[in-house]
């Protein structure tokens, strides 16, 4: 948990993919409703940076994704959560996993609110 | 401030396609500033080529070191006790800072992580623009202060040519016509009798055309 | 009505500074906090056995669905740990006498039975306790008279399918004691397995191999002899209840899941009815167990010890079995005698039932007692009387739902699938009865159809129950929308009179409700027929046409009005209050937080039905109009908080993390592997020690946890709980207590990530715990101590706005003892409130503004700045500085520490209908000043058109309701009807929003003949044609079906409020407005005057459209609020700021430009500078930094690195 | 006389001349040339041969220049600095003036982004104003930039080219100025469609007297069609083509739109031939030499004089 997906930069995303996370969610306010103004649209484009990077490293961009949701919408962020486990799910375990030994870990997730 | 931007990263794997065990410097100078070369973009670049590598089924072991500036010897020497233990040094400074190092390790590889852009203003947050050329002969007095070697997509002494249309240079619409600037600003200072006058043929020995170029200040030795 | 403020305000110099708050619900909660907060010692009386009210037991809250319980806990909590607070629980307030300013309050403590300072909570006792239902004790012995027990003369025999089947697991061992036996035989004949032999004139002898151990032979031996031994028997040493009560849970853990039918003749239930119980009923026969019918107390604990479920209360008396209600779960499942109110209660203290504990009322059983492990339970409580000594009062009893039994056309009580509202949230709640599960209680059965009937208790005569209760149709609004969000396919139909989203944001509520299949039919429900096979209910009603319908549904829910409870009234004319005729607290409009007794203050529902956050609002209002007498004497009760020197932990020290693994009752543990989680967590590297409590936030958790900090020399601590949102300041405050850095902590929250996500894996949600604890361990372990500065605070308040709200809180505010800067951008003060004439109960605001500002502007406490304007905004919380710019055109700059908000709103004036060029034409506020002109002739039969939400509700004008405008229309009708009886005036409106006690007026106004005509935009939309030769009304009035033309000499428009310019000021202040303008509260529920920012409040109409009087309670709030702040000498910043390391900083100003709020600069030393007082620890410029070297407390990329790393350890 | 060249005869005997212009082939075969010659011949004072117009690679314009001379064509070189530095440019031209090309046109050249090899370095080195003022001093004081002394100075009639439709337009006329002053003996203008503009261009021209000191062939170029003319609007920088004109020959049916366009070109030159300060036309039948009779003589300016 984060005081604002602004927190959120990419060497660290990068660095859960490195710790063997098969993906990575990054969970913010809506937009244009951000708690620290503009935090979360930061966010966006570090994260938007970080599926460049996925994508050429041959990681896979999809292994990435911020959601936007408001604090009342918990039914929302679980319907999200298990769509995007599901996604991960079906890509499977990250080559670095696979590299490793092919231990699968569940979707690595990181809150903030 | 020297500005750059990253090398695509495939180009960078292919380079250190034949090392397992490599430095990455970054630099605390003008490259943070312009954000390619400071110690975020090192942890960034880092863990890309990590990941990178071991997805390919080769891992790569990083140094990741800082320095103050790539540009000054006694700075380049603190990567000194690292480099031996290194197959090469990959740097994400300017193109002085990267072969400064190259000169300083002479059997050592050394890669570059950025391509050098330009001497650069920061436009806004995430913006920069070429503002000098470093020529070497400063015009700046007779075209109010912009510069038409810079600006001028044709680097015209007696702009602007026919391509300039409503401020905007032939080359492209996001490219302003230098001309246009620098007449707009003639006339704020009310110099624009300058413009007027047949300028000289530019000596471009002072620039890059009088081979590398080498300020001695004997003041300071 | 007295005169109550001015009355004694000054009168006494050296007041008592202490308050009363009568009422533990969330009103007084609040008042209590805002009063200790602002140094005003607390005494706090609840009548129930633990403080949290209504609220605590509802589920969600409207309208932005907040958990209820999530969002109050921490309020429970804070009470419950502050130190200014005195806390009497299951307490009542017997007489008050005394004068303001030096009362004296008689409070009786009642008998508790338990002691609140020993007691942990653990909930033992009410585990153990084995009684369900009331009992029918039998009557004891007359004086002298010797005590024998009651013979049985009715018998039955309960049998299972077959015969028992003596079981012999954990088993007692029963031997016959040579020495007392009495050789008389009764054990052999008892024995129904041929164990015991025995010889005339010999001593019985029990063969071990055949016993079962049973106990018949035990219950068989007679008193006088006492010679069957019980060895082997766990517990025994504490009582033999407590025996009973282990071998029954292993028994039970043992048969789990296994179909038994049969009795297994285990002899708990007849060794409880006989030996613990002292009633004898029962005896173990061949084909089962005997049954004394007529002589069972009907207690249930024979019921309770079955290990298989064999016996059922019912099959062992002739009478009816009477079950013990929850009533916190609205009766819908069980309770013990000993009982904890509820799983957060504060203090989280069960109470004894005298009415139905056994041992209170027979001396028999006493199992709690035995098995206390802390002795905290006596049962020879007494109740307590103590006198304390208060300055003012505050009466905010709370209220209580309407008894739906009394409309019998609903069925209420007859029908099982018709609830109340308030049951429908115990439904809904995780914590409820059905752990949130939507079933019908008749069957169990998951309702599809739901239908909710409205004003159940409300806006209605038959009931005397006139008033509207304000909440219903929001609550009923949210339940049918929090149904479908625990299941998608229920579908529900709310049956209602007028939709009344009056409040801030609920039109839009309702709004997203229709969006989420929330069918809204406009209808009174005439009566319900249940279908007794299938318990589902046709509901009878006429449509919008006319048309007679019937449907059916599968539960429905009857959303019951509030009234004041018996009780209550009762205390008030204790207190010597003035009622009006439904109960409520009768106060004075420009007064409204006073009562008729001088020095007692009322809030809540009690003084008229509203939701919680006027609730709230009025709770800190009242807090400010009782201690503004008392300000004076501020600080004099109250004693600082002693903590002690933080410890300061060395470089070199070794690392000893503790970690406290919740149950959190069984919200976690019952899905959770707690224990496995602990063991798990003392293998971390670190970890020195590790357990798992029953609830971790207790208050006896809290004080344990701060002696192992101690006891341990721990230096890091981890909770894996619930939600560091609500909970982390907490535990963070406990670390301090304990002498700790409180940043030397973190918390996973494995309730909603691990218990609540996967009620169906446990192991994946233990697993998933576990991870999440490492890497709380591994935050931990990177956690480093912050400072939190200290900054001292101006205790000046600017207000800006000179209206109603304004010149009250300056008012307030000064006599609360603290300077004030009053800023008016107009030349003269007044605000909207100089455009309006009369108040609802009829009397002239011109009087009252006029006094209002004589002393406004004689205050010597209040600077006035008329014709002046906030143009620059700087500092912080505490510590504020404000440019404003003077008629003259000079500035100056104002000091102060706190920033109150009152720009207020004004009338609407959309250009349409002719307004603004008909003179015929006009608006509510215009025809109300023509009202107060000389009386017109040609007025006496003018015929009046008054519409409502002219403008507003409407997404090209206002898209939200102005809450004030239908009240202004009855105000406006009635006077008309006063002034010109003969006028004919028609309202047209969409929904009539006269809430709370307006509904009376309401009413009155049709009874003097006002006539309302119903609209709708879509279904049946007026048609005005306004010219300068006349004006032509239509519209098909829904009551007759048949169109009406009316030709009004005026048209009135009902055009509602918009917010003054505050554009400006909000974007200085950095606050945030909504897209109507009025600025947003930091909370909509429990922070409702405070601005988003520290130490800005806001107060009045710039908040959203009120009445004068709530606008007087706002500001009244507002300067509560401010108090708490500007009283303070001091205060402290949080230590989670950025912070730049200069050593890398490349000055590149990335921050700069990064930070939202502007904060960072460059300094004179060449680097990049973040003031933490202003730093709001985002955390934007830590990740943008491209040199990584900014720093933010306990988020820093070390934090993150090292809960990343961990994460996929093992 | 200053070069001898036939146009600058013709000018200086007051006659209203004509020149018009010949694109290289992408290719070496000579025989494109002349081909393009046969159509020119006659009808023109001289033609321009274009140097790797919009950066697209083409013969080179001296080549071009050798083969419309042995046509019998006064041929007009052009040169642009945009990829030749100071010493290329000097040794140019005097190769030029050696094989007889009496007629230089002095340009800057588009950027090389527009052509075969964005990529390419381009050079300016000197710019147009300069060069202009380059072959004046080798042609009127017989020495090299570096002041070194020529064997045998370059004759040549030097001309420069100008936008007046470029912005900003009050540059314009100064600029004009300037490259009189630098040494333009002539200049050619840009197609001109805007004749309110030009009109207003040459105004401010005359106020400054510069009709006088330097000899204007006012540019003009006939449309193919509507398209091509939104085209040229749209795509080329500096083009001003009014809504008017374009909706002129847009009214017409595509198979008639060629010859409305040459019927509007023609219009165009016999309403510049009126005005005053205006000593030439230059037809820029682009890749439509054919038609160059069929303007010309259609503005009653055939045959072309000659001047001795």
């Amino acid at each position: 948990m984060l005081p604002c997906t602004g927190r959120i930069d990419e060497s660290l995303l990068l660095k859960a993919f490195e710790n063997g996370a098969d993906g990575v969610m990054v969970v913010g306010c809506l937009e244009g409703d951000c708690h620290y103004v503009s935090g979360n649209i930061r966010a966006r484009a570090r994260v938007k940076r970080v599926y460049e990077i996925l994508d050429k490293i041959k990681i896979g961009p999809d292994r990435i994704r911020m959601f936007n949701l408001s604090a009342g919408e918990g039914s929302k962020f679980a319907a999200y959560a298990n769509e995007f486990v599901g996604k991960i799910r079906e890509l499977g375990p990250s080559p670095i996993n696979l590299a490793r030994g092919g231990q699968v870990h569940a979707a690595s997730q990181k809150e903030t609110t | 401030m020297i500005t750059g931007t990253p090398k695509p990263i495939e180009e960078i794997l292919e380079m250190l396609e034949p090392y397992d065990n490599i430095i990455l410097a970054g630099c605390h100078g003008c490259v943070t500033v312009c954000r390619v070369g400071g110690e975020k973009e090192v942890q960034v670049l880092a863990s890309t080529l990590r990941l990178a590598r071991e997805a390919a089924g080769r891992k790569i072991a990083i140094t990741e070191i800082s320095l103050e500036r790539q540009c000054d010897p006694e700075y380049v020497e603190k990567l000194r006790p690292y480099v031996s233990d290194h197959q090469a040094v990959l740097s994400i400074a300017c193109g002085a800072g990267i072969q400064f190092l190259a000169e300083k390790y002479a059997i050592t590889p050394v890669l570059p992580g950025i391509n050098t852009g330009f001497l650069g203003v920061t436009e806004r947050q995430g913006e920069w623009a070429e503002r000098c050329q470093g020529c070497g002969d400063c015009v700046l007095h007779l075209t109010g202060g912009i510069c038409p070697v810079t600006r001028c997509a044709k680097s015209l002494f007696h702009g602007p040519c026919g391509g300039s249309s409503q401020g905007i240079c032939e080359v492209g619409k996001d490219v302003k016509c230098g001309w246009q600037l620098i007449i707009d600003r003639l006339k704020a200072l009310n110099q624009l009798e300058n413009y007027g006058k047949l300028k000289p043929y530019k000596g471009w020995h002072t620039s890059r055309d009088g081979g590398p170029r080498r300020i001695l200040r004997e003041d300071m030795i | 009505m007295k005169g109550n403020l001015d009355g004694f305000s000054g009168s006494t110099e050296h007041p008592t500074a202490a308050v009363l708050v009568i009422g533990g619900g969330i009103s007084g909660m609040q008042s209590a906090l805002d009063l200790a907060n602002a140094g005003i010692k607390v005494y706090l009386v609840e009548s129930s056995p633990a403080i949290g009210g209504k609220m605590a037991q509802l589920d969600k809250t409207f309208p932005t669905n907040d958990c209820s319980m999530c969002i109050v806990s921490p309020k429970l909590v804070e009470v419950g740990r502050h130190r200014n607070i005195d806390l009497f629980t299951h307490s009542e307030v017997k007489g008050l006498t005394g004068e303001p300013g030096h009362f004296t309050a008689t409070v009786v403590r009642h008998a508790r039975y338990v002691d609140i300072k020993a007691c942990t909570g653990c909930g033992l006792c009410e585990i153990v306790c084995p009684v369900t239902q009331i009992s029918h004790f039998p009557a004891l012995p007359a004086e002298g008279e010797k005590k024998t027990r009651a013979r049985a003369k009715e018998k039955s025999i309960i049998k299972g399918p077959g015969l028992p089947r003596p079981v012999t697991s954990h088993k007692w061992t029963f031997s016959v004691e040579t020495t007392a036996c009495g050789m008389c035989g009764g054990c052999h004949k008892a024995c129904l397995h041929g164990a015991v032999s025995w010889e005339k004139k010999q001593v019985a002898v029990i063969d071990q191999e055949k016993c079962t151990g049973c106990g018949a032979c035990f219950l068989a031996c007679p008193d006088k002899f006492k010679a069957i031994a019980i060895a082997d028997a766990p517990d025994l040493d504490k009582s033999l209840g407590a025996a009973v009560q282990a071998r029954s849970q292993l028994l039970k853990k043992e048969f789990a899941g296994t179909e038994q039918k049969d009795c297994i003749r285990c002899g708990l239930c007849a060794v409880t009815c006989d030996k613990v119980m002292n009633i004898g009923a029962l005896k173990m026969v061949e084909e089962g167990i005997e049954a004394g019918v007529d002589i069972c107390q009907v207690c249930g604990a024979c019921a309770s010890v079955c290990p298989v479920n064999f016996l059922s209360i019912d099959q062992v008396t002739n009478k009816t079995p009477r079950p013990l209600l929850n009533s916190f779960n609205e009766g819908l499942n069980g309770r013990k005698p000993i009982n904890i109110h509820y799983p957060q209660a504060v203090p989280r203290v069960p109470v004894i039932d005298e009415k139905s504990c056994v041992r209170l009322n027979t001396g028999a059983c006493g199992i709690c007692g035995s098995l206390c492990g802390v002795g905290a339970i006596h049962y020879d409580h007494r109740e307590e009387e103590t006198e304390i000594a208060i300055g003012s009062v505050i009466f905010s009893p709370g209220i209580e739902v309407f008894d739906a039994g009394r409309r019998g056309e609903f069925g209420y009580g007859l029908y099982k699938n018709v609830v109340t509202s308030i049951e429908f949230e115990r439904l809904l709640s995780a914590s409820g009865p059905t752990s949130g599960t939507v079933s019908r209680p008749g069957d169990s059965k998951h309702p599809k159809k739901i239908a909710w009937i409205q004003c159940v208790g409300s806006r209605d005569h038959s009931c005397d129950r006139d008033y509207c209760s304000s909440v219903c149709c929001m609550y009923a609004t949210k339940e049918a929308f929090i149904a479908r969000e625990h299941d998608a396919s229920i579908e529900p139909t709310i049956f209602y009179i007028d939709m009344r989203s009056f409040g801030k944001n609920f039109d839009n509520y309702v709004t997203r409700a229709k969006d989420h299949k929330v069918r809204f039919i406009r209808a009174m429900v005439s009566r319900i027929f249940e279908d007794p096979v299938t318990g589902d209910l046709e509901l009878r009603y006429v449509d919008g046409s006319g048309e007679r319908q019937a449907e059916t549904f599968d539960l429905v829910v009857l959303s019951v009005g509030i009234q004041v409870p018996q009780k209550a009234k009762e205390l008030a004319g204790k207190l010597e209050i003035d009622l009006d005729r439904y109960g409520f607290v009768v106060t004075d409009g420009y007064q409204p937080l006073a009562t008729s007794r001088p020095g007692i203050f009322v809030s809540g529902a009690v003084k008229g039905p509203k939701d919680i956050p006027e609730t709230v609002c009025e709770a800190s209002a009242a807090a400010e109009a009782a201690s503004a007498s008392l300000a004076a004497a501020r600080g004099s009760l109250i004693t600082a908080e002693a903590l002690p020197p933080e410890r300061q932990i060395l470089p070199g020290e070794e690392l000893r993390i503790g970690v406290f693994i919740c149950h959190c009752g069984t919200n976690i543990a019952s899905v959770v592997d707690v224990e496995k989680v602990v063991e798990y967590a003392k293998t971390l590297p670190g970890v020195a020690y590790a357990e798992h409590p029953l609830y971790t936030c207790s208050q006896d958790s809290q004080e344990r946890m701060r002696e192992i900090i101690t006891e341990h020399r721990l230096n890091r601590v981890v909770v894996s709980a619930c939600s560091p949102t609500t909970h982390e300041p907490l535990f963070m405050s406990t670390l301090r207590q304990a002498g700790l850095n409180k940043y030397f902590f973190d918390m996973a929250n494995i309730r909603d990530q691990c218990s609540w996500v996967h009620p169906d894996d446990p192991g994946l949600a233990t697993e998933k715990s576990k991870r999440l604890t490492r890497m709380a361990v591994a935050n931990a372990t990177a956690g480093e101590p912050l400072q939190e500065m200290e900054f001292t605070v101006d205790s000046k308040l600017l207000v800006v706005g000179g209206g109603l709200a304004g010149m009250t809180a300056a008012l307030e505010a000064a006599r609360q003892g603290f300077g004030v800067y009053l800023v008016e951008r107009e030349p003269q003060l007044g605000g909207q409130l100089l455009h309006l004439q009369r108040s609802n109960d009829g009397r002239r605001f011109v009087d009252f503004l006029a006094d209002l500002k004589e002393k406004v502007l004689h205050n010597d406490k209040i600077r006035v700045f008329t014709s002046s304007e906030v143009v620059e905004q700087s500092g912080f919380v505490g510590s504020f500085e404000t440019e404003i710019v003077m008629p003259t055109g000079g500035t100056r700059t104002l000091k102060h520490g706190a920033i109150l908000v009152a720009t207020g709103a004004e009338e609407y004036r959309p250009e349409i209908h002719g307004l603004g060029w008909l003179d015929t034409v006009m608006t509510q506020t215009d025809l109300e000043a023509e009202l107060e002109k000389e009386p017109k002739p040609q007025w006496q039969k003018l015929r009046v058109a008054m519409l409502q939400c002219a403008g507003s509700r409407d997404a090209e004008h206002l898209p939200y309701c102005s809450r004030i405008c239908c009240n202004q229309a009855v105000k406006n009708g009635r006077r008309m009807k006063t002034l010109y009886p003969e006028a004919r005036i028609d309202v047209l409106y969409r929904d009539m929003r006269c809430y709370g006690l307006s509904e009376l007026d309401y009413a009155a106004a049709r009874r003097e003949g006002v006539n309302f005509i119903r609209y709708d935009p879509e279904e049946n939309p007026v048609t005005i044609t306004a010219m300068e030769s006349g004006i032509d009304i239509s519209v098909i009035d829904p009551s007759i079906r048949t169109e009406v033309r009316l030709k009004p000499d005026i048209l009135v428009l009902s055009t509602g409020m918009k917010p003054r310019d505050a554009e400006e000021l909000a974007s200085m202040l950095r606050v945030p407005r909504n897209d109507a303008g009025f600025f947003i509260e930091a909370h909509a529920k429990l922070r409702p005057v405070d601005l988003p920012s520290e130490g800005l409040y806001m107060a009045g109409t710039a908040h959203g459209p009120k009445s004068s009087s709530e606008t007087i309670v706002q500001a009244q709030a507002a300067v509560a609020r401010a108090v708490t702040l500007l009283s303070r000498k001091s205060m402290k910043m949080s230590g989670v700021v950025s912070v730049v390391d200069p050593t890398n900083c490349a000055v590149c100003l990335t921050c700069v430009r990064a930070c939202p709020y502007g904060v960072p600069f460059i300094n004179d030393q060449h680097s990049a500078e973040i003031n933490p007082a202003l730093c709001q620890g985002c955390g934007i410029c830590v990740a943008e930094c491209p040199a990584k070297t900014i720093h933010l407390g306990r988020y820093d990329d070390r934090n993150i690195r090292a809960k990343i790393e961990s994460y996929s350890g093992t | 006389m200053k070069s001898g060249s036939n146009l600058e005869k013709v000018l200086a005997a007051g006659h209203f001349s004509v020149t018009a212009e010949c694109g290289p082939p992408r290719g070496a075969d000579p025989e494109v040339v002349r081909k393009k010659a046969a159509y020119v011949k006659g009808n023109v004072d001289a033609c321009n041969v274009t140097d790797n117009q919009t950066s697209v690679v083409r013969m080179s314009s001296l080549a071009g220049c050798l083969l419309i001379k042995e046509e019998g064509i006064e041929p007009l070189i052009q040169m642009v600095v945009r990829d030749r530095n100071r010493i290329a440019l000097q040794s140019d031209l005097l190769g030029a003036s050696a094989m007889g090309v009496r007629n230089i046109l002095c340009l800057s050249g588009d950027h090389q982004k527009f052509g075969d090899d964005p990529q390419a370095k381009n050079v300016f080195d000197i710019d147009s104003m300069q060069f202009i003022h380059l072959v004046k001093s080798m042609r009127d004081e017989g020495t090299f930039p570096s002041g070194k002394k020529l064997d045998g100075a370059p004759k040549f009639f030097i001309g420069c080219a100008v936008n007046p439709f470029a912005d900003p337009f009050e540059i314009r006329v100064p600029r004009l100025k300037l490259k009189v002053e630098a040494g333009a003996d002539f200049v050619q203008t840009q197609c001109i469609y805007n004749m309110k503009k030009f009109k207003e261009y040459l105004e401010l021209a005359k106020k400054q007297g510069l009709h006088e000191k330097v000899k204007i062939l006012a540019g003009v170029t006939p449309l193919k069609s509507a398209g091509m003319a939104k085209f040229m609007k749209k795509m080329v920088a500096g083009m001003d083509i009014p809504d008017e004109v374009i909706n002129r020959i847009a009214a017409e049916p595509k198979e008639k739109q060629a010859e409305k366009g040459i019927e509007m070109c023609i219009e165009l030159i016999q309403e510049l031939k009126e005005m005053e300060g205006i000593a030439g036309v230059h037809v820029m039948a682009i890749e439509w030499e054919e038609k160059l009779h069929e303007i010309i003589g259609g503005a009653g300016l055939l045959p072309r004089p000659v001047v001795e």
